[in-house]
């Protein structure tokens, strides 16, 4: 197959076109503008409906629309109108309707900057819908990964009838690597959305009986009821997802885990504290939520500190203890505010807090 | 020959908001003095005979509650 | 026996939740029997709101879904780019449309989408209790205006249909009344004519109910009725406001 | 192998843009590559840098440190950026618009007037290909057939018309 | 002081009104629409202004105009409005705007219903902002609670200059209890303003030079260095703004860790567990964020077991978890949806998770 | 020597962040001339938007916050409830006030806050790097509209001083244009009575901008004055909409 | 001392009022006091019930499991609520609308015919009042004179002409 | 006695736009072909003495970058 250099944002478009999207709604944000506008002129091409929705709230509520009457659906935006959707997000993972948003964060908080960062982790991974919801997250760290998870993310969805997230930043949207692009899947006719999706409303014509999509129960056992529905499908979810890649973990004393670009650096410096003749692992979660706590039992007797890297002040780290469990000493190397440190940085710190995680 | 009619009130359903009763031109609805099972007095046709058949009552009725059917000769 | 009038077959025949007199009720049902008398309850789909009529979806029997407050346009927006075939409509109150979902409702006329939406103004917050709505009018009062809704206060009721009329893919926007039977009989005429109108594909139908709250108002229904014909009838001119060439 | 090349300039001096080709054609040559621009906040004007990194092994940072290559499109870019060259690295000045020259003795520094030379060329917006071909013919990191076949793509369909200018710059250090 | 029966809802509002707020911003929503009510008739009468907002959105927008020029605010709302009002939130805690938001929570998610429910805990702990924010919570358990936090919350917001919420439940909402209420502050007159508030937008002419409130950094530096200001603010936070109550920690076998109405629950459930020769003991979080972990320090040499008790399906479980260090053994015991278990229901399980602990 | 122009006081002496020919520095500059000339630059507080223009803190002489995307009304709202008796008003893009806040707009109007809208219409996103907005023309190529905004795909452009003419409380309507010497004076001329009207505390008063982006536009400055004059012009006409009797 | 009161009846019936009116004069009278509503998302008919709690120490509970004293107004409550009285606790149904009697043998039942004895004085819609001066009377839980203070507050005003028959049902059972 | 006008341009601010040369009426405005420190092409007048005080070109500039003065007799 043959490689494309394409901007991350690119490839998530492309890609999830490719996966059958039928519709992405969109509203100009920085910085993932080039996926609306690229969605704008390929997905009606590809047969997809693309409207360049009137805010946040207009593109979640036409996706959720879409998404309920069957459509695979795609959105995107950035830290700010992510915080917009939540109520929309929320809704929609009641209503157990399938999507996937992509967030390619930016640095905040508020308005804040353009610049990449990762502070939107407690954001993507708890959220601020109201009530008992989960949501899926993957953070991909290369072009090739934005291709592949998006592509697969749709399948994810739709098989727990749930929103899913990917949580990118503005670095991995703006730079370009070779890709291989995944094959066009067609996007489902709408005769045969009933039988992949029995519960879409399609028109009763379509289906048996009457299809309705709903959140209200006021009967609290009802709702009491649903929720523990939606939890079994989570806990399936929390089993199934787990994805993480690691790195010399048998013999590492420094245990790095970061995400998405922050992984990429990590690895270098990695490669700078092996000059310096420390040996240094990584922990690259792919899940967000599911956390790959197993990942943790693959760190060696070497180990002197598990460090969380972050563009934030500290966010995934209260993942990290957790999957951590007192094993190590935790440390946090970080920046925020749309800051990137560079690898020597990174070294640099790891190392100090190895002495101190040795005193 | 006059036409009749017969009005067929849905006396569980009816929450005996009296609209019919109010838009009759005829007047000659009225509720019933005993509850139904949710509590409301329902509404009935008091005269059946005057009925014009002119479906104010089902018109204006929030419910659903009324049907209305044109008796042929003979029937009741 | 001949059959002079029956119950729609769009109506599902199960209790509503409404309360005694509402006009709920009646709207409900002429927007059903419209979608019987076409032939299209195998085709169609309906975003209810929230507010009293969140409830629509258990009573009216086509496929259906619940929105979030006052998005209904764009949901409906979304629905209709999946099917681009399918009668589509929206059925929202005015706290929904013409408060919080005030940009939704816009912008589904600002982009012509090709879904008819109706509009149950009944100048009140229904299902919470009754507070003020941008349609209560002047002097009403409800639990946020107490001693009655002044100008200084809240300014002027928000008309819907003049707004919508400014916006040119919006094609037919008419307002009704449901405060009587030939009114109703009216009314369904409009509904039918809107969702003609959306068959053709011409751009956005809304029509607007002026419509009974009897009880966050206050009124037995019948007064109730009276205040839609007497006080909001005064300020929302019953009337048509566009209509494209040929219907 | 692994070459990590940094080129500045001002918005429109198609800074950017040469990057991308020596990426691609890097790609096209089978090799790893990263692209990635500092963006700015700014719609107009101001600077566009971007940092490449080729490598014959995944890559993986694209961030750079420090830069085996730099490319200079204006004054500003020299001052700030000229430190990042590793001793032995080079840097090469577009002299049509940096009076100045570098300050460093540790590295190889080459000047291209740029401008000019595109403006004899008939096109002075090509100063960019005129960089890129200094670049090729120093560095050797991609060949001139692969990057000739990319500004083809580039300037093909309305924009058919600047291609001539820019095949006759991609040539001009390199016959 | 003569107390006086009051619904909580009452009681926050007039409290409000008492400690000096200038304005307050409402949308309808079930359980706390006698606030709005309240507010609309009772806070003109005061001298401050109430507006009924055309959306949750608008009413936290202008609770931030308002509040950015130099009023005490206050604004309530519950569950699916809050989340809509994420944005808005993070924004304005990274203007450093200080008000008082207060979510009479429901069942969820989505619409949900709306009877009482507390599964709003991580969209009021972390939230749906983007970018790195904290935000204090506050829960009441009883009506002369909620008036006196309330009524504290606004010097609290000041001091930090951030958002501060206060988490209730439609029990706490619609349930009366005598409450005495404290003494009426009076509003702070325009010219006073910028001498509690020197930041504040009044016009030039009240202060020197020229006041703006803004969030946008797009030097991502200037950003870092304004997220490093404002947790420096929050590490004093999470110093002084730590609050619990417990109960019977020295010698009990069970420990209930409950918030707001649930605790009141806990209460019975012990005094139902003495009968039958169990001793529990409740830590009851004040404050939720910064959550009480000094107080599992209290718990003496018999505990086997913490029982975290909530309304959802267990995410204040994360933080106990997070205090508990691994040194007791975290069990849950929770209704969700709007369902609010007996105190019969709480002992019972509680015994059989001691009985669990105990193997 | 006798000063016949100097820089408004209302500037703060920077460098803004515009583009070269950006009609936001010509709005600016009229407004704070305004504001200086009737000597409000002290009891002014002004809210930006999200937008380009979100710079203006730093160039407007005034006190001043920045906004939320599209809140800048309900902002100013919440301002006017504390500060009675100063200047308020929003500047506010088409993106910013006519796409995602369009609520908020709306019900400043419908409520007749009393400050004043400032709106700059310039056909498209800016800040983000040139999108349809609402306001795009039919034919007009965008980044979201590679091959020209087309009725079928966006509906036609929204108007806004039409929609809020429509507002009872809303007494104060005009858009003016960008385009030349003596509209830019007549621009002035009609930002002073808006405030003047906003000073009688009448009701909601708006000025709309004919404004050219000639970045995202990709045309020089005095082509992108030219687009503004013949095509924006054409189908947003220039004109008062509403004054309040005695203005 | 602790007692735990429930209140059941249609919305209208007034069962609410009388909970809080007994809450209040407990706690004029120096007592602790809770009383917790039972809401229903409809604006319109349903249920409409509420819990009183009043005791002499701080009370940590405001839900109950079972009750000292259960009032019914109407029939479906007795048929929901009955089982919840305590053995020895006391059962007031309102007669007039009730026309079953309790099933339990081991609990005190009153049957008041409240709606009757308002009529009776004059208001039909005083028949709560009826209802608990039958309380009052029976359990002497709070005094009738604070009970009356609060009538007299509640019925003030623009409700004024409401206070005398009020006054009269509230002495109904007491005299 | 014919009014002398003095234009006064902040060469530094200047982004080069051409506004104020596109509606100069005497056409007395031009750029410079040296570039200012932003590197834009500022603004100034070819001109002095034709200037007629129109202001057109202050009215038009963005960037506040034009002051105009009166002169008085002698003055230069
Ligand atoms: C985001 C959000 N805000 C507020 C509410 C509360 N709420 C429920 S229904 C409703 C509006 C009811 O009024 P209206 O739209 O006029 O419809 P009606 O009930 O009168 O038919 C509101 C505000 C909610 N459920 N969600
Ligand atoms: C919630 C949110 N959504 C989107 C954005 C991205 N954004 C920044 S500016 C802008 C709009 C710019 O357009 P306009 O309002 O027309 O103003 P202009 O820049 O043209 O002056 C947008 C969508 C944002 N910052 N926040
Ligand atoms: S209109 Fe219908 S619901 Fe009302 S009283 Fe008549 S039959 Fe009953
Ligand atoms: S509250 Fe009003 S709108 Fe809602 S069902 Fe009752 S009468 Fe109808
Ligand atoms: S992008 Fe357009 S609106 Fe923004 S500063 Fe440049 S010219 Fe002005
Ligand atoms: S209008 Fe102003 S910015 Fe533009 S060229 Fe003239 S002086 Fe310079």
């Amino acid at each position: 197959m043959s490689r494309i250099l394409m901007k991350g944002n690119e490839a998530f478009a492309e890609a999830a076109i490719r996966a059958g999207v039928k519709c992405y709604f969109g509203y100009p944000i920085t910085p993932q503008n080039e996926i609306p506008e690229y969605m704008s002129h390929e997905l009606p091409k590809a047969g997809g409906a693309f409207i360049q929705a009137e805010s946040e709230l207009a593109a979640i509520s036409m996706a959720y629309g879409a998404a309920a009457s069957g459509g695979r659906v795609f959105i995107s935006t950035s830290s700010p109108g992510l915080a917009l959707m939540q109520e929309g997000i929320g809704f929609i993972a009641s209503c157990e309707v399938p999507l996937v948003i992509l967030n390619v964060s930016r640095g905040g908080p508020g308005v804040g900057g353009i610049q990449p960062g990762q502070a939107d982790y407690l954001q993507v991974t708890r959220g601020g819908y109201n009530g008992d919801v989960k949501v899926p997250v993957f953070a991909p760290s290369s072009i090739q990964e934005c291709a592949n998870l998006i592509y697969e993310c749709f399948d994810i969805a739709e098989k727990y009838r749930n929103p899913v997230v990917i949580l990118a930043d503005g670095m991995l949207g703006q730079m370009m690597e070779p890709v291989e692009l995944p094959e066009a899947k067609g996007i489902t006719p709408v005769e045969k959305i009933n039988e992949v999706k029995p519960w879409a409303i399609t028109g009763t014509d379509y289906h048996e009986g009457r299809n309705v999509v709903y959140s209200l129960r006021l009967d609290p056992q009802a709702l009491e009821n649903h929720v523990e529905d939606m939890f079994a499908r989570y806990a399936e979810a929390e089993k199934e997802l787990v994805r993480w890649t690691d790195q010399g973990l048998d013999d590492a004393e420094i245990v790095f885990v970061a995400f998405g670009t922050t992984s990429r650096l990590c690895a270098e410096a990695s490669e700078i504290l092996a000059e310096r003749g420390i040996k240094a692992g990584l922990i690259r979660p792919i899940s967000l939520w599911p956390f790959p706590d197993a990942a943790f039992d693959k760190i060696g007797p070497n180990a002197k500190v598990v460090i969380s890297t972050e563009l934030s002040m500290g966010q995934m780290i209260f993942d990290v203890k957790n999957a951590v469990r007192g094993r190590w000493p935790v440390a946090l190397i970080n920046r925020t505010g749309g800051m990137v440190p560079s690898s020597i940085e990174i070294a640099d710190r790891a190392e100090k807090a190895l002495k101190e995680a040795g005193k | 020959m006059k036409r009749r009619f017969k009005v067929v009130f849905n006396r569980e359903k009816c929450k005996g908001c009296e609209l019919c009763i109010n838009f009759c031109p005829k007047k000659i609805l009225a509720l019933d003095p005993e509850v139904n099972a949710k509590g409301y007095h329902p509404a009935g046709i008091t005269d059946q005979e005057s009925c014009i058949g002119c479906q104010s009552c089902a018109t204006m009725c929030p419910d659903c509650c009324i049907s209305i059917y044109q008796l042929e000769e003979g029937e009741s | 026996m001949k059959t002079v009038f029956e119950p729609t077959k769009g109506m599902i025949p199960v209790d509503t939740s409404y309360c005694p007199g509402c006009g709920h009720g009646i709207a409900h049902r002429i927007i059903m029997e419209c979608l019987e008398e076409r032939g299209s309850l195998g085709n169609t789909i309906g975003v209810v709101p929230i507010g009293c009529s969140i409830n629509a979806h258990h009573f009216m029997n086509v496929d259906m879904c619940e929105s979030t407050h006052g998005r209904a346009p764009a949901i409906a927006a979304g629905i209709r780019r999946v099917h681009p075939d399918q009668v589509v409509f929206t059925y929202q109150g005015d706290g929904d449309l013409a408060s919080i979902g005030t940009a939704e409702i816009i912008h589904a006329a600002h982009r012509g989408e090709k879904f008819t939406t109706f509009f149950i103004n009944n100048a009140i917050y229904g299902m919470t209790g009754g507070q003020m709505a941008p349609t209560t009018l002047i002097g009403q009062k409800t639990t946020t205006s107490v001693y009655g809704r002044t100008v200084e206060q809240a300014g002027l009721p928000l008309r819907m249909c003049e707004i919508l009329s400014q916006i040119d893919c919006a094609v037919f926007v008419e307002r009704v009344i449901l405060n009587s039977p030939a009114n109703v009989r009216k009314a369904k005429a409009v509904v039918k004519k809107a969702l003609d109108i959306q068959d053709a594909r011409l751009g956005f139908t809304f029509v607007e109910f002026l419509s009974a709250c009897p009880t966050n108002w206050g009124l037995a229904p019948n007064d109730a009725i009276k205040f839609v014909e007497k006080n909001m009838a005064d300020y929302y001119p019953v009337r048509n406001f566009k209509t494209p060439e040929g219907f | 192998m692994k070459k990590k090349l940094f080129f500045a300039g001002a918005g429109g001096q198609g800074a950017l843009a040469i990057g991308q080709m020596i990426a691609k054609a890097a790609m096209d040559e089978g090799l790893e590559v990263t692209w990635l621009p500092s963006y700015g906040p700014e719609m107009r004007g101001g600077t566009a840098n971007c940092t490449v990194v080729v490598s014959d092994r995944p890559i993986s940072c694209p961030l750079i440190n420090d830069a085996d290559v730099l490319v200079v499109m204006n004054l500003p870019s020299l001052t700030k950026f000229q430190s990042m060259v590793v001793p032995g690295g080079t840097l090469f000045i577009n002299s049509s618009l940096v009076p100045e020259t570098s300050n460093r003795d540790d590295i190889k520094v080459i000047e291209v007037p740029a401008n000019e030379k595109a403006s004899e060329l008939g096109n002075e917006r090509a100063s960019n290909i005129v960089m890129l071909s200094a670049i090729l013919k120093e560095t050797g990191i991609v060949k001139e057939e692969t990057v000739r076949h990319e500004i083809e793509k580039t300037f093909s369909g309305r924009k058919a018309k600047f291609l001539p200018a820019n095949l006759a710059a991609l040539k001009s250090y390199l016959d």
